[in-house]
């Protein structure tokens, strides 16, 4: 029987949690279980707006799992003390160096996601020199180790848990882990009904204090309208990936709330500019002119959604909407076509995962647009799966997505996307100048040169459009109002550990 | 007409055999002998009838003629070929010479399909013709089963049977064939339209060079009319055969004696028919081991018959009787 | 008697040849139509991944060989009785499907129930009285769920009974949090609640099923509906019902006798109905966020995760097979011009 | 010679018999409302309407309105003009789809039930194992892995129809394999293949025209239920079940009209489709 | 006293908006201890006729007129009191009695059931009479065959279960329709045999329905004859064979005769379409003596001589004839 003044928190997602195993986590539900059940080596501090919520302060990092850190004075080490007396929730062992040395050792041998974090962290070398103490070696300049060692992939786990789980064919117990949780967080999994529900209890021990809810219940409903009504009729307390038009209906709902909070969230289509005419810088132009920005902001986002002006979002670090050419004229996309020589237009496809009705309707806007100034495009949905792996091989004409950026940085942002190669670069773009404006930002702690670097940057990706930045998205979540506590993490991950309800 | 004068012989069969697997049993069929050696000959002209009762391999050995059935054994020579195991594809220029006309009128016409159409599809394997002379064909072949051509144009389900029947026929005469297996053309007409067929019939007798035919019915009565000569069947035997005066006026198999003295208004002796059936019909499944088929029904049975197999044997000119003691029963 | 064991036998054993040719096609169609709706490798490298990890992945489990040979491999597997593992949790896929299935069977059963429980009344009813007003109705509810989407009569009803009326439970899967799963006996909530005697949770189950079930129950009961209605009408138009009725047999009995000889298409119908219904769910499961096989499936659809829905496609398959041979042997029962035929 | 013959009219057409057949209003009503169905179909372009798939952000879900007499929707088209044009799409892909499974799946069973034997357990087989495929899975994988292209959509809606008919036709054929007209076919000198196609396979026209309404029918929930979870037919194509779909999610927040209307549309074309058939059937089936 | 009294009787059918008169005023009576012929072409109602008396027609037939039998209206007899009378009073053997058993049930079964619903007997003791009819109507070994389902059987026994069926009931009016079509020649020999002897079994009344004079003139006394509907003549079997004082009657019977000459005798043209409401006489169209009163006034019955009725406005000229 369960306890009587149990606190419950009842979350409704759209898909069962994918993997408790942080390293291989990439998908929003693993992503955010991940980060309530692992403590994570460090994290944002965070301030209130008086808006009924608080966000991260990006700009102030607090030890998690390790509580304090020294840097070396030429920067190129850092030594990590760990929190002494934090335990692991399943085993009660305490955390150790040995564990962090695991998880080091683990990132190279999956070569995992956390690899790459460590390799862009430029981490050259761990050691253990304390029972507590970690310290590490950096191959160059580390900017951006706080941002990276805050996300979801980034807790201790339970070393010797993990390795008395091994296979055979499975030496770093990935099967296992993947099912199984070995964090020292905020909370655990309680049980897991694959499909259905997972639960989570809280950490009674957490080196914070316990969280306010006891259990939290995240529920599977694949189908956003029921997530929608059953918060309107208070079945549930917060619904994840709600449409825009869904939030709409439930703003000003008795007893919903809908918080409404700005990100660094960028609608993007992106251009394959390896072949035909989207190769062609004058297309791109011609298309980024032709695309209707007010109506979508306005229709589409209600008017929650900012204006973008080129790869920094508008909320972002080094922002210069100055050098941002674009608004909608399709005269003017109707001349750069003809310059280019496509007077009669062309046609292209634009693909997009399927069941994302805010991407859909823009596309359908687009469409229209294009279709205004001589374009036909077509749109093709396709399931996540496909559209994802579509995107990592090039095998787009034209995708549509939205793209978060978790770390404020337009260096950071230019690493992934734009630098030639980068792992989040779907268009197959690469310029010289380009390249190196990024290798200088990352090179350089000085925020006043870096601006200077980011406006040039800023001006020529937005020159070249090799994106067309539709929208700057707000994150919105509606949950009951009596739900309160909420911080808005960069990731737009639901942190459970400050919620309360009163 | 006189059968002695035509002359040679238009479609021979010899000895036709076909057996029907009923159900399947396990991996085993069992099975029922429709034809057993069933022989008769038709002469250019002639019109043969072949008269037995329900069941008796009659509809069966048409449609093993027109190779819509294939024989099991024996031999089916028309002008003096061979056709009963020719292919499919080599039979198709056979097809206007040998024609058929169905038991049911109603059921043997595509519901799909006007008169006119059903004649054009006969008349499609007459090349010669071409899409207007066929269709003023199609008027001339209704006109000649007295039917005009105002009849073209319906279905089959708003015509009545005898006319359809008549349909039929012009259907058979469409392509000039010299042979037309008639299959109770009458069965399913009332007796007060059966006569427009027989005279039909008659008429097409008389034309010089008209077909040969080959006349089936359970009913002897309407024989009288048409046929020459007379083949009795059961359970696949040819039990008599002869002329028709040998036939009607000086029948010898107690079969045939039935038969008459079915169709005739009051004059049958009901009482000794009666007793069971269920030997009877079930004897029809099995080919028996030796023995009269129609030992169970004959009132003449001696002891004799149960053991004897009986065979054709001529009795007089031109007739032929399966019953060993024909010559006893006067 | 023993010569109609054997003639049983043959037909069985004829029977289970063809299922299991059947199951073979189903498979090979399958297999190639998964294989080519993306790459499964994706799943397993995690967020950043070069082509050199894609490719060792795609050698380690052998998708770099021919489809022909993979199939042989996976049908290898198969007769084995392992249906692979999903890529995407690392769970059997047999496990996956296992914890599945009763919660879909359940709710396909009971779609049945209902289904047929007012289509072949429905249909007597509007036989016996063609110009009635139950046939109106018949005809107006079968046209109706024709042409009626499941997943928007399904929103429809919840909005209207959970949200307007609140006469049902919240679509939440099989039974109420607060309750929980019953004890695992057969993996159906409404026949374990019971086992385990908790009254309140039985009625908990009955009530999250009722919707669903309905859903499903008026989309897909117009053809067994149709069928019972025109067989039946044959029926009562057949001789040998004049002739009961000829001599003297009571109504009841008249139609004692018709039902019984209406049934045999309409049993092959209700077969179809639910080897249809087992992965007609799919629609129903996501509105009613119903944890059984169809949104399983869905989700692996939408990994490129091939195993899982092989197994469920031939699952399916297979079940729908199944039936409809249980139908067969049903019809070769009860009819005994059917059984002479075997 | 029959008495009273006279010259008779010219046989009347099957649409002409449908309608002056014998019930006055009702059947006449039926065809005419489904004619005028498929004609509004067609003129919907040339009709006073709104673009189809002129979206407008800025008017998004209106409720019905003199300018939207059936509201707009989600992407601000409007609602009327979508459930118009949308009769040509649906038409379309009902006509090619059931096209289809009837052109493939009707030969396959006559020729199935016709020649029987061997080919017949092989046709059988085949459809079995058709018809044994979960519809709406295996129509997300083929959709996953070809493209949601109208043509890959048509072929689905067909596989599904293949065994449906040939199964229907199947079993008509099978006791007209002995029908004395088949027999006769024979006779007149009609191949073996042209006494298929010519002669029994329009006897297969009643039951399979019975089938249609609800071929019809399934195609537009096929397409619904795709899009419902994520692979219908390509947006923004005006389609009923799409439109159903797209509308469903605001229906539970008192947004009806985006997919009541073309709910309702396919209700009705599915109604009339049924009555016009069991006329067809009344009509063209023998009269004992 | 006549056991069944027949008058005015009217039937249609609606068949697709349209009116089929199936049955056009029919007066008629049988009587008690009679074996009566009803004979006329296909479609003339013969059919039609006795399905209106036990109320057997489908649903889109409406009756109209009057059926006494023993006295009582049949017509308008209550549900319950006319099941007393099927089967019990009145026996009814259809037209294929293969089809008219229910195939999914033995033969024994359906007989027993007839037997329980009138006599109240047991099961086992309902299963015992009925393997005893079916003995009785010369089926071999009885016992086992009553386990048989009707596809086992062949027409004629199927034709002998339907009878043995009737038989159990012991009724006082036995109805046969067409018992022996589809049958060969020696088992309807048999069939009828086996009728008659269950008739005077029972010493029932017999009312047979065939198209065929010659089975009439063997098996009946009386006999009706009937033509689109309506009766045209009436009468013993011997007059009306010798004597028929209807056109039609002769012209059928003209088709029966044997006759030496080279053209087989018909009627010519068509039954009439049943659709048309009739006026005047339904045989105008095709019989040689027709007048300009024939297609005007529909003629009466007319005695010719006594319990010789027909319906014709030349009745007695053609009787004299
Ligand atoms: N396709 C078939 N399969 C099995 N048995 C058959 C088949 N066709 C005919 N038979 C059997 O062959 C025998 C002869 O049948 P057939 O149709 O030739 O008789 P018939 O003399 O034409 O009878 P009827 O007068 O009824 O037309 C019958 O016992 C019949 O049951
Ligand atoms: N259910 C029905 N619906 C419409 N018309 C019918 C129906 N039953 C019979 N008829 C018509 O009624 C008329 C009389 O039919 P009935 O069956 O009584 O004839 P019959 O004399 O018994 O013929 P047969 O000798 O062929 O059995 C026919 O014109 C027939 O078409
Ligand atoms: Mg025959
Ligand atoms: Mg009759």
């Amino acid at each position: 029987a369960l306890a009587q003044e149990e606190n419950v928190l009842v979350i409704a997602i759209p898909g069962d949690i994918e993997t408790l195993d942080p390293p291989f986590s990439r998908f929003q539900r693993s992503n955010e279980t991940n980060l309530n059940i692992y403590d994570q080596f460090f994290r944002y501090g965070s301030v209130d707006t008086g808006l009924g919520y608080s966000v991260a302060d990006t700009g102030t990092i607090e030890g998690a799992s390790v509580e304090s850190w020294e840097w070396s004075d030429d920067l190129s080490s850092i030594v990590l003390n760990i929190r002494e007396g934090a335990t692991f929730n399943k085993t009660g062992r305490e955390v150790t160096a040995d564990d962090f040395i695991y998880w080091f050792e683990r990132a190279v041998g999956t070569e995992s996601g956390t690899l790459w974090n460590v390799n862009t962290a430029n981490i050259a070398s761990w050691e253990k020199t304390g029972s507590h103490q970690v310290t590490l070696q950096f191959s160059q300049l580390s900017p951006w180790l706080f941002f990276l060692f805050r996300d979801q992939s980034q807790g201790p786990m339970d070393a010797i848990e993990a390795q008395a789980n091994v296979a055979d064919d499975d030496p770093w117990a990935a099967r296992w882990l993947a099912k199984n949780d070995v964090g020292s967080g905020e909370f655990y999994v309680e049980s897991w009904e694959p499909g259905v529900a997972m639960v989570l209890r809280a950490n009674p021990d957490y080196w914070a204090g316990k969280a306010f809810f006891d259990q939290i219940v995240l529920q599977v409903v694949p189908s956003s309208a029921d997530r929608a009504l059953l918060l309107r009729e208070g079945e549930i307390d917060i619904a994840a990936s709600l449409s825009t038009d869904e939030l709409a209906a439930l703003e000003g709902a008795e007893g919903v709330k809908v918080l409404t909070v700005p990100t660094r969230n960028q609608m993007i289509m992106g251009l394959n500019v390896t072949e035909g005419p989207l190769a062609n810088k004058l297309v791109r132009q011609a298309l980024s002119y032709a695309v209707p920005y007010d109506d979508i902001i306005e229709g589409i986002f209600g008017g929650k959604a900012k204006k973008s002006a080129g790869p920094v979002p508008v909320d972002g670090k080094h922002h210069d909407g100055s050098v941002w050419p674009y608004d909608y004229d399709p005269d003017k996309a109707r001349e750069l076509l003809a310059e280019a020589g496509y007077a009669d237009g062309f046609e292209f496809t634009l693909d997009i995962a399927s069941g994302v009705t805010t991407t859909e309707q823009i596309a359908v806007v687009l469409q229209a647009a294009y279709a205004d100034v001589g374009v036909t495009m077509n749109i093709n949905l396709q399931t996540a799966a496909v559209f994802g792996e579509q995107l990592g091989t090039l095998g787009h004409q034209a995708w549509m997505r939205d793209l978060l950026w978790y770390v404020d940085d337009p260096g950071y942002t230019g690493v992934a996307t734009f630098r030639t190669g980068g792992i989040t670069n779907w268009m197959g773009y690469s310029n010289e100048t380009i390249d190196g404006l990024i290798v200088q930002m990352n090179g350089t702690l000085d925020e006043e040169l870096k601006a200077e670097l980011a406006r040039e940057y800023q001006r020529i990706v937005s020159d070249e459009a090799p994106q067309l930045f539709l929208a700057d998205m707000p994150f919105e979540i509606a949950m009951r109002d009596d739900i309160h506590g909420y911080v808005q993490l960069p990731d737009n991950l639901l942190w459970y550990w400050p919620l309360y309800r009163e | 007409m006189n059968a002695e004068a035509a002359g040679e012989a238009l479609l021979r069969i010899e000895g036709a055999t076909k057996r029907f697997s009923l159900r399947q049993r396990g991996w085993r069929r069992q099975q029922v002998v429709a034809l057993d050696g069933v022989s008769m000959t038709l002469r250019r002209g002639e019109t043969v009838g072949l008269v037995g009762e329900s069941g008796s391999g009659k509809s069966t050995l048409g449609r093993c003629v027109l190779n819509l059935l294939r024989l099991d054994g024996g031999r089916i020579i028309y002008r003096g070929r061979e056709i009963q195991a020719l292919p499919e594809r080599e039979w198709r220029p056979l097809r206007r010479r040998l024609q058929m006309v169905f038991q049911n009128p109603v059921s043997s016409f595509n519901p799909m399909m006007t008169i006119e159409e059903a004649l054009l599809d006969a008349l499609r394997q007459v090349p010669e013709l071409d899409h207007a002379q066929r269709r003023q064909r199609v008027g001339d072949l209704l006109e000649q089963v007295q039917l005009g051509a105002r009849f073209a144009v319906l279905y089959p389900y708003e015509m009545s049977g005898g006319q359809l029947q008549r349909a039929a026929i012009a259907r058979a005469l469409a392509p000039q064939p010299d042979f037309i297996f008639l299959d109770e053309p009458t069965a399913n007409l009332d007796m007060s339209i059966r006569g427009q067929i027989i005279n039909l019939l008659l008429d097409l007798q008389q034309r010089e060079g008209g077909p040969g035919f080959v006349f089936v019915t359970h009913d002897l009565r309407v024989l009288r009319y048409v046929a020459e000569r007379i083949y009795v069947i059961t359970q696949g035997h040819i039990v008599e055969s002869g002329s028709r005066d040998q036939i009607f006026h000086a029948p010898r198999h107690p079969w045939t004696r039935a038969l008459l003295e079915a169709s005739s208004i009051g004059r049958r002796d009901r009482r000794q028919a009666s007793g069971s059936d269920g030997e009877a019909d079930i004897s029809l499944a099995t080919s028996p081991e030796g023995g009269c088929r129609l030992l169970a029904r004959c009132p003449h049975a001696r002891e004799r018959c149960a053991r004897e197999t009986q065979v054709l044997r001529e009795i007089e000119p031109g007739q032929q009787v399966r019953c060993w003691r024909a010559e006893e029963l006067d | 008697m023993l010569d109609s064991m054997r003639e049983w036998g043959f037909f069985l054993l004829r029977r289970f040849g063809v299922f299991l040719i059947a199951l073979f096609g189903v498979s090979v169609i399958t297999f190639t139509v998964t294989h080519k709706i993306g790459n499964p490798v994706y799943l397993l490298v995690g967020t950043r991944y070069n082509q050199e990890m894609l490719d060792n992945i795609r050698r380690e489990i052998g998708l770099d060989r021919p489809l022909h040979e993979q199939y042989l491999r996976y049908a290898g597997n198969l007769l084995q009785g392992n249906l692979g593992i999903s890529r995407f949790s690392y769970n059997p896929v047999l496990e996956d499907i296992g914890r599945r299935l009763p919660a879909t069977l359940e709710l396909s059963s009971w779609a049945l129930a209902m289904g047929v429980l007012w289509a072949v009344p429905a249909g007597i009813l509007a036989a016996l009285r063609p110009q009635g007003r139950m046939a109106r109705l018949a005809d107006l509810v079968a046209r109706t769920g024709v042409s009626m989407p499941g997943f928007w009569l399904g929103l429809l009803l919840i909005f209207v009974f959970f949200a307007e009326l609140h006469w049902f439970p919240a679509p939440l899967g099989r039974i109420a949090r607060s309750i929980g799963p019953p004890q695992y006996v057969t993996g159906w909530y409404s026949i374990d609640t019971l086992l385990a005697g908790d009254r309140e949770a039985f009625f908990s189950s009955v009530s999250h099923l009722i919707l669903p079930a309905l859903t499903l129950a008026i989309t897909t009961s117009p053809s067994t509906l149709q069928i019972t209605r025109k067989r039946m009408q044959e029926v009562l138009q057949s001789d040998y019902i004049r002739s009961a009725r000829a001599f003297g047999l009571p109504g009841n009995k008249v139609y004692r006798y018709a039902l019984r000889n209406t049934l045999g298409p309409v049993i092959t119908m209700i077969a179809m109905t639910y080897g249809y219904l087992l992965s007609g769910t799919v629609l129903v499961e996501v509105v009613f966020t119903w944890p059984g096989l169809g949104l399983y499936a869905v989700d692996a659809m939408n990994h490129s995760d091939y195993e899982p829905i092989m197994g469920v496609v031939l699952l399916s398959s297979g079940f729908y097979l199944l039936v409809y041979l249980a139908s067969d042997i049903f019809n070769a029962l009860f009819d005994p011009r059917v059984r002479t035929e075997l | 010679m029959l008495a009273g013959e006279q010259a008779i009219p010219e046989r009347p057409s099957l649409l002409q018999r449908m309608m002056r057949a014998n019930g006055p209003m009702r059947v006449r009503l039926n065809i005419g409302l489904l004619l005028l169905i498929v004609l509004l179909g067609l003129l919907a372009p040339l009709l006073p309407l709104h673009d189809p798939v002129r979206p407008n952000p800025l008017n998004r879900f209106k409720a019905p309105s003199l300018e939207h007499p059936f509201g707009t929707d989600g992407n601000g088209m409007d609602v009327l003009s979508r459930t118009i044009h949308a009769i040509r799409t649906d038409f379309a892909l009902a006509i090619s789809s059931v096209a289809l499974g009837i052109v493939v799946g009707a030969p396959l069973g006559a020729l199935s039930g016709y020649f029987g034997g061997r080919l017949d357990s092989v046709i059988t087989r085949i459809t079995e194992v058709f018809q044994g495929f979960p519809q709406i899975l295996f129509g997300m994988a083929v959709l996953a892995a070809a493209g949601n292209t109208m043509v890959n959509l048509v072929l689905i809606l067909a596989f599904y129809n293949v065994p449906v008919y040939s199964k229907m036709v199947r079993s008509v054929t099978l006791p007209l394999r002995e029908a004395d007209f088949v027999q006769a076919a024979r006779v007149a000198g009609n191949s073996p293949l042209s006494v298929v196609f010519r002669h029994v396979l329009p006897n297969t026209l009643v039951p399979v025209f019975s089938q249609l309404p609800l071929s019809c029918a399934y195609a537009a929930q096929m397409i619904a239920g795709l899009s419902f979870i994520g692979l219908g037919v390509a947006i923004p194509t005006p389609e009923w079940g799409s439109m159903i779909q797209l509308g469903a999610n605001q229906l539970v927040f008192g947004k009806w009209w985006a997919s009541i209307f073309p709910g309702l549309a396919l209700f009705i074309s599915v109604w009339l489709l049924n009555n016009v058939s069991d006329l067809f059937g009344s009509l063209v089936v023998r009269r004992a | 006293m006549s056991l069944l009294q027949i008058e005015g009787l009217q039937l249609q059918f609606r068949v697709d908006r349209e009116t089929v008169y199936a049955l056009r005023g029919v007066d008629l009576s049988v009587g008690a201890g009679t074996r009566t012929a009803i004979v006329g072409e296909s479609g003339s109602g013969k059919t039609a006729l006795t399905l209106s008396l036990l109320r057997l027609l489908p649903p889109n037939a409406q009756v109209k007129g009057s059926v006494r039998f023993l006295g009582r209206e049949l017509l308008t007899l209550d549900e319950a009191a006319l099941r007393q009378v099927r089967g019990a009073q009145i026996a009814m053997i259809f037209q294929h009695a293969q089809a008219a058993l229910n195939p999914l049930l033995p033969v024994g079964r359906q007989i027993a059931d007839v037997c329980r619903q009138h006599s109240g007997m047991g099961r086992a003791e309902a299963w015992e009479r009925a393997v005893e009819v079916l003995a009785a109507t010369g089926i071999q070994q009885a016992a086992a065959r009553a386990r048989d389902y009707p596809h086992q059987y062949s027409g004629g026994m199927a034709q002998r279960a339907l009878i043995a069926m009737a038989l159990v009931c012991e009724p006082q009016l036995l109805i046969a329709d067409e018992p022996t079509s589809g049958l060969d020649v020696a088992v309807q020999q048999q069939v009828l045999a086996l009728v008659e002897q269950v008739v005077a079994r029972l010493d029932a009344t017999l009312l047979l329905i065939t198209h065929d004079l010659a089975v009439v003139a063997d098996t009946c006394d009386q006999i009706i004859v009937m033509y689109a509907g309506e009766v045209m003549e009436t009468g013993a079997t011997a007059q009306v064979l010798e004597r028929p004082a209807n056109p039609y009657t002769a012209a059928l019977l003209a088709c029966f005769e044997q006759t030496d000459e080279a053209r087989m005798p018909f009627i010519p043209g068509r039954t009439p379409d049943m659709r048309q409401a009739p006026t005047g006489c339904s045989f105008a169209g095709r019989c040689a003596m027709t007048r300009d009163i024939c297609h005007q006034q529909r003629p009466q019955a007319v005695e010719v001589a006594p319990g010789h009725f027909s319906a014709c406005h030349f009745a007695q000229e053609v009787a004299d004839a």
